[in-house]
């Protein structure tokens, strides 16, 4: 009764279910396979922006370097299917066959030992999720734990992407390189590269996806996710209402990592390559505005943006290309000037109340129900 | 005296210098059980960096903090709270994205790590103790208003009753009633005094008629160190105390 | 090999009909576009449904127009174009005008994999001129090969690849290195090499390439090797580097921004390019337009195109591309390979005598351009350029005097024995 | 590597690496200066500071045309203009931002760190739409290209001589208007207690506009000196925030020497780890190492203690 929280969560689910509807029954009726498969890569997107929703809207964690993780879960997954694609009968014509057409150009005569376990999938799996986390648990440990934040940690997170960058573009031999990890193309067996396949690989990216707001929702409805919300407000308070601040930023620093690596994986897959142009600045903060667009504070919100941004970007850059800098710019200042709360907070604010009244007059819409 | 183990806290030579500068000098402070004690003094005599040394927001250069017998120094602030120390800042410090209830069942002491959280449940009890303390600070019939709506003093009100919820055996209030109205002042002396019945406070004031309404002991500060101790009577009349306030 | 025994014996054309074809396309400029057209009915040049009508064929250009690399990849967008419009004024491609349509790579790989699948699935273009990087155009050939498109790709790069789908118009690694370096072995006496690069596979393999060449057949010594990241703009150290090894030759392929500062600091420490010998692999006109003459006079680089090539072919590009896009754009090596893209496919084409994918690669190997305005070149069976390396000098106007060229034209080799 | 080598060359190189140091050194000042001026008042990293710097680059770029085709006499000290237009007209853009974008955004630093990005796309589209994709040359005039042999190895980079040198001048110059103007006395209570400063009667918000625009101001003369260095395109800005923001960082918000010492930090480890190792991984090197202190020391190398 005096919890509003839980009204703005039923309004949640239904922008759930709308986003299912959408993007697992509007979409796929009505786009080509093509434009369906440009649909899968931006909801890769999203993950990231649900990753963002959690550690930036929620608890003011602003990190310009999710590319990182985004990065990381992709390269995870590509590197197994790398491996199954340079089975000894692909890649006959090498000197070493056997191994990624790129380690044999740059004289590799065996597979590095980082290499080894991603022949197996269950590994990779684990991986995926794994690495990212870990990498995202000792940059967050370090920072928080000595409460590095705010502007700090986002320049320092942007020198983590630097860093990443000029790395796995310096060590070719075992990265690919600036042109990453291309020509994937089989799952156990199973050619990931069809229209079938792709169809089916989109249903996976959009269930995940749908998942990944799911447990982001548990997150954000428990106390868990009222003290992040404190932890914005009043860092101080909460410490000294007797909670380890650090650890509730790290722990959700590292979901959102992991999310967001999930992401990366799906993108490997529906893609078909992996490089380095996903892990710099560059993407990173692309991959923010795609949250604020459509509301830093909302999970539907973010997923929506990312679609419309991405939208936007594809078609706009179809027809006058020049522009496209300039529109995203504009978007960028625009959003922050005027919209802080993005798509979502224009429909909270604006659309519903509206709705409301109309439904309040007709008597159509019932009061939502009492929390308790 | 530094021997005896009667005191909830003591502090002992207690040093802390920025750049050069001693806000506190080798400060010595003891608190009885069930003790309130104000602490006054004027602008930059160091009372509010007392309570950040004590609970760990600024560390020390030197001395000894000691709760219930135990050195505290160098402990992390949520482990002060968990010994039993809450802390009132000096504006209020809520959060205003919540609402009044959350505000308070943040503050419960349970389930403070990631995993609790994550899994708490707000049982009847919670609600209940919520109840009471919302009572107790008047804000029963705010508690599903969001914070940032309420007013100053109500704000001031909700910060102690985050604290009281804490249950904490010291409670330090800094300046609980700047920027409230005549009314609001009269009932936050009728609150703290309710509050001290079970513990003892610590209270920063600059407000000598609401000292005067609650104060059993006073120790002024001046300069980074300990002016004058005592009951507001001798205080009121001490010497050194006349010329701090009035004498330039 | 001989046209006919290439030509696949598929259903599309009968020997009488190709012959008709072959005649009326020598007598193109007499025959109306319109006629021409009529000899190669449609439903005969397009068997798999190819952007092709009875007047018009579409074809795609995919370039960064925006992002970082859209600086480089401007002058093969213009060369690209000028082409199309030369082939369209000399009646077309079997007749049919040729219709672009460009898509944006916004120097984003994945934008560049997205528009080839579009230019392919929805546009159906015959065939699609660009590409720039080796990153996009790896992540566009697995779209080519899977669509079954035909790619022409401009740049000078790596090699280590080869593709049914794709026509390489740029020299791939060894055509570019190897005769340089035994140039400047024999004409500058060199013995030492300090090799530089930015960080990526490119530089890496062809610093790779040129190592192998000057320890095992040139016999001489390599002093020093290094790599900066992307974009470095500091190179105060490496340059005290070089100042204390002192070697014959700097071989340099850095590239981008860093280029500018690279030259720039170079002459500033006092390095000068008239007596230390700097050969360069990454230095086109267009580069020195950003670097400045002034700063880069004296290098030498080892490329197969120079603006200041002295022949009719080139004297006729290059006149034709200033009247089209104005009389300071600068003609590079890059810009000239991507010249080439267009009227090898209209070559191609008409060799075939189908806009089909499967008939124009498998035409491709022996197709010569003699209006190329590097020279002549021609389709090896690895679908990339026998062509001429040559050295030039470069000049304070920002152009290079021609110093050498290989007799004869270089055999393209992507997967190098003995040098990978 | 350093065999074969006599001790009297190898004390030459370390010279000159040293030299090599201290260039980078000044570079890393100058590019840092501007945007610290405006984090240190404002709490806010201004992301189109590279920009801004590429502003002043064109400028450069411009003013030396109009000499070559005016007045080629004055050519030799065109570059002086060119410094001075280049801080008048990224000072006054500036001027503009602030205005339009910055002061609406005090209260929530990384949202203007996320407008400012925006800032910068829309900057880099403008200088492509107007210079062209393509990198311009900027001509200098002769006097500054070339080396001053010091001894037969040691040579000693003129135009690195002009860039140290500017470098004191201007930090000369924003130290003293820091501690000894008017206006730095405003900016530096504004600073420290910017609702006492209010209502101390200064006037905090055209405080942080000059402050916006100086700062800018400075990122064009850096700019501008670039074009000595480094090359003017669009997108040139890109190559060098990363260093910049880390020196500001790493430095921290609160005085003009922390910046000073970072960026001597950052470009001494860049330079000798260049220097024994290849330029990638010194890069890779340098930034793990700032991270690495920054964990340390969570604020900056020099914070002033001070109660929170």
């Amino acid at each position: 009764m005096w919890n509003p929280t839980n009204k703005k969560l039923d309004l949640e689910l239904v922008g759930f279910a709308l986003i299912a509807l959408l993007i697992l029954v509007v979409l796929p009726l009505s786009v080509d396979a093509f434009r369906l498969n440009l649909v899968g890569k931006y909801l890769t997107y999203a993950f990231v922006a649900v990753g963002l929703v959690l550690c930036w809207g929620y608890t003011g964690i602003l990190s310009l370097g999710q590319g990182v993780f985004f990065g990381l879960g992709g390269y995870c997954m590509a590197m197994f299917l790398k491996l199954e694609a340079s089975s000894v009968a692909n890649t006959k014509i090498q000197s070493t066959p056997g191994i990624p057409d790129f380690m044999d150009w740059n004289q590799l005569t065996e597979l590095p030992f980082f290499w080894v376990p991603f022949k197996s999938l269950p590994f990779a799996l684990f991986a995926v999720i794994a690495v990212p986390a870990i990498a995202a648990f000792i940059l967050s440990f370090a920072m928080f734990k000595r409460r590095v934040g705010g502007v700090y940690f986002a320049i320092i997170t942007q020198a983590v992407a630097a860093v990443l960058t000029i790395l796995i573009i310096g060590r070719q031999g075992y990265t690919g390189g600036i042109n990453g990890i291309t020509d994937l193309r089989t799952l156990l067996g199973w050619d990931i590269r069809t229209d079938g396949a792709k169809y089916i690989l989109y249903f996976v990216c959009c269930v995940l996806l749908l998942g990944s707001m799911f447990l982001a929702r548990f997150v954000l409805s428990s106390k868990l996710g009222r003290l992040l919300v404190a932890i914005r407000d009043k860092e101080d308070r909460v410490r000294f209402s007797g909670y380890s601040v650090g650890d509730f930023k790290i722990f959700i620093f590292c979901l959102a990592s992991a999310i967001a690596a999930v992401g990366g994986a799906m993108f490997s897959l529906q893609v078909g390559f992996m490089s380095p142009s996903f892990v710099g600045i560059v993407p990173s903060i692309e991959m923010v505005i795609f949250c604020a667009v459509g509301g830093r504070h909302s999970l539907v919100g973010a997923v929506i943006g990312t679609l419309i941004v991405n939208w936007a970007k594809t078609s706009f850059s179809e027809t006058f290309p020049e522009l496209w800098l300039f529109a995203m710019g504009g978007l960028f200042i625009a959003v922050v000037l005027a919209f802080p709360r993005g798509l979502a907070g224009l429909f909270t604010d604006q659309i519903l109340p509206l709705i409301k009244r109309v439904g309040m007059r007709t008597g159509a819409l019932p009061k939502p129900a009492p929390a308790e | 005296m530094s021997n005896s183990t009667d005191f909830l806290l003591a502090l002992e030579g207690v040093t802390v210098s920025f750049d050069g500068f001693k806000a506190v000098n080798d400060l010595n402070l003891y608190i009885d059980k069930g003790e309130l004690r104000v602490i006054i003094g004027p602008n930059g005599a160091g009372k509010t960096t007392v309570l950040d040394l004590i609970c760990g927001r600024t560390r020390v250069s030197g001395g000894s903090i000691k709760f219930k017998d135990q050195e505290i120094t160098g402990l992390k602030e949520h482990e002060i709270v968990r010994r039993g120390i809450g802390r009132k800042f000096q504006t209020p410090s809520i959060y205003e994205d919540l609402t009044v209830f959350e505000n308070l069942e943040l503050s419960i002491p349970r389930g403070r790590n990631v995993v609790g959280a994550l899994f708490w449940q707000r049982s009847e009890e919670v609600v209940e103790r919520v109840h009471q303390i919302a009572k107790m600070i008047f804000l029963f019939d705010f508690l599903s208003r969001s914070a940032e709506t309420l007013s100053h003093g109500q704000k001031q009100w909700l910060e102690i009753g985050m604290l009281l919820i804490q249950d904490p055996e010291l409670l330090m209030l800094d300046e609980p009633v700047a920027g409230m109205s005549v009314s609001e002042r009269a009932k936050t002396a009728e609150l703290l005094n309710e509050i001290i019945k079970h513990r003892s406070v610590i209270v920063i004031e600059h407000d000598m008629k609401f000292v005067e309404s609650i104060a059993h002991r006073v120790t002024v500060l001046h300069q980074g160190k300990i002016l004058a101790e005592g009951d507001m009577d001798t205080i009121q009349h001490d010497p050194k105390v006349k010329e701090v306030y009035l004498g330039h | 090999m001989s046209f006919d025994q290439k030509r696949p014996t598929g259903p599309s054309l009968s020997r009488r009909q190709l012959l008709a074809g072959t005649a009326a396309l020598s007598a193109a400029a007499l025959v109306s576009p319109h006629a021409l057209a009529q000899a190669f009915p449609t439903a005969k040049v397009n068997t798999t449904g190819l952007a092709v009508t009875d007047t018009e064929v579409t074809v795609g250009i995919l370039h960064s127009v925006t992002g970082t690399m859209a600086i480089s990849e401007t002058g093969s967008v213009q060369a690209e174009k000028l082409a199309i419009s030369q082939i369209n004024e000399a009646g077309g491609v079997l007749g049919r005008k040729i219709k672009f349509i460009q898509e944006d790579g916004g120097s984003d790989w994945p934008t560049f994999a997205e528009k080839a699948k579009k230019l392919l699935v929805q546009d159906k273009c015959a065939s699609v001129m660009g590409c720039w990087t080796s990153a996009s155009r790896k992540a566009v050939l697995p779209v080519f090969e899977q669509y079954n498109g035909m790619l022409y790709y401009p740049t000078f790069y790596e090699g280590l690849e080869q593709s049914k789908n794709v026509i390489y118009t740029g020299q791939e690694a060894t055509q570019q290195i190897i005769a340089g370096l035994d140039w400047v072995t024999k004409e500058k006496g060199a013995k030492t090499f300090y090799l530089l690069g930015s960080d990526y596979i490119w530089p890496r393999t062809s610093n790779k390439i040129a190592r192998k060449h000057i320890e095992n057949h040139l016999k001489t010594k390599v002093v020093g090797e290094e790599y900066f990241p992307l974009g470095h703009t500091q190179f105060n150290s490496v340059i005290n580097k070089i100042k204390l090894t002192k070697p014959d030759v700097i071989y340099a392929i850095i590239v981008g921004g860093s280029n500018v500062a690279f030259y720039k600091q170079l002459k500033a420490a006092g390095i000068d390019l008239s007596q230390q010998t700097l050969l360069t692999i990454s230095v086109t006109e267009d580069e020195i337009d950003g670097i400045g003459g002034e700063n880069i006079a004296g290098a030498f680089a080892c490329m197969k195109y120079f603006q200041s090539l002295k022949n009719p072919n080139n004297e006729k590009f290059v006149a034709a591309f200033h009247k089209m896009w104005g009389d300071k754009t600068v003609i590079g090596d890059v810009t000239q390979a991507a010249y080439l893209g267009p009227w090898l496919w209209k070559l191609t084409v008409e060799k075939a005598g189908s806009f089909d994918i499967d008939k124009i690669a498998a035409a491709s190997p022996g197709v010569e351009f003699t209006g190329a305005p590097e020279g002549y070149v021609k389709i090896h069976e690895n679908h990339h350029l026998w062509s001429k390396t040559r050295v030039g000098r470069a000049r304070t106007d920002g152009q290079y005097d021609l110093i050498y060229e290989t007799a004869n034209l270089v055999e393209p080799d992507p997967f190098p024995k003995g040098y990978q | 590597m350093f065999m074969g080598y006599s001790l009297g060359e190898l004390g030459s190189i370390f010279a000159m690496q040293a030299f090599a140091g201290l260039i980078l050194f000044s570079v890393f000042v100058l590019m840092a200066l501007g945007l610290a001026i405006i984090f240190g008042q404002m709490g806010v990293i201004n992301m189109a500071h590279g920009e801004f710097m590429i502003l002043g680059a064109y400028m450069t770029y411009m003013t030396s045309h109009i000499f070559q085709t005016y007045i080629p006499g004055a050519y030799p000290v065109y570059f002086f203009v060119a410094m001075a237009v280049a801080f008048i007209v990224s000072g006054a853009a500036g001027l503009a931002t602030e205005w339009l974008l910055i002061r609406h955004l005090y209260a929530r630093p990384l949202d203007t760190l996320l407008a400012t990005w925006g800032l910068s796309l829309i900057m880099q589209q403008a200088f492509r739409s107007i210079f062209g994709a393509r990198e311009v040359g900027v001509e200098l005039p002769q006097w500054m290209m070339g080396a001053l042999p010091v001894t037969d190895v040691i040579e000693v980079q003129i135009n690195g001589l002009f860039v140290m040198g500017l470098t004191l001048i201007i930090t000369g110059a924003v130290a003293l208007l820091l501690y000894r103007s008017r206006w730095g006395l405003q900016v530096r209570a504004v600073v420290a207690n910017r609702t006492m400063s209010g209502a101390a009667g200064i006037d905090t918000r055209r405080v942080d506009r000059l402050t916006f625009g100086l700062g800018c101001g400075i990122a064009g003369i850096a700019g501008s000196a670039f074009t000595m260095i480094g090359s003017t395109g669009p997108t040139a800005g890109q190559l060098y925030i990363v260093d910049t923001f880390l020196v500001v960082v790493f430095g921290g918000a609160q005085s003009l020497l922390g910046t000073i010492f970072s960026a001597f930090t950052i470009s001494q480890s860049q330079s000798t780890l260049e220097f024994f190792l290849t330029g990638s991984m010194a890069k890779v090197l340098t930034l793990l190492l700032v991270i690495g202190l920054l964990m340390l020391r969570p604020q900056g190398l020099f914070v002033l203690k001070v109660r929170r």
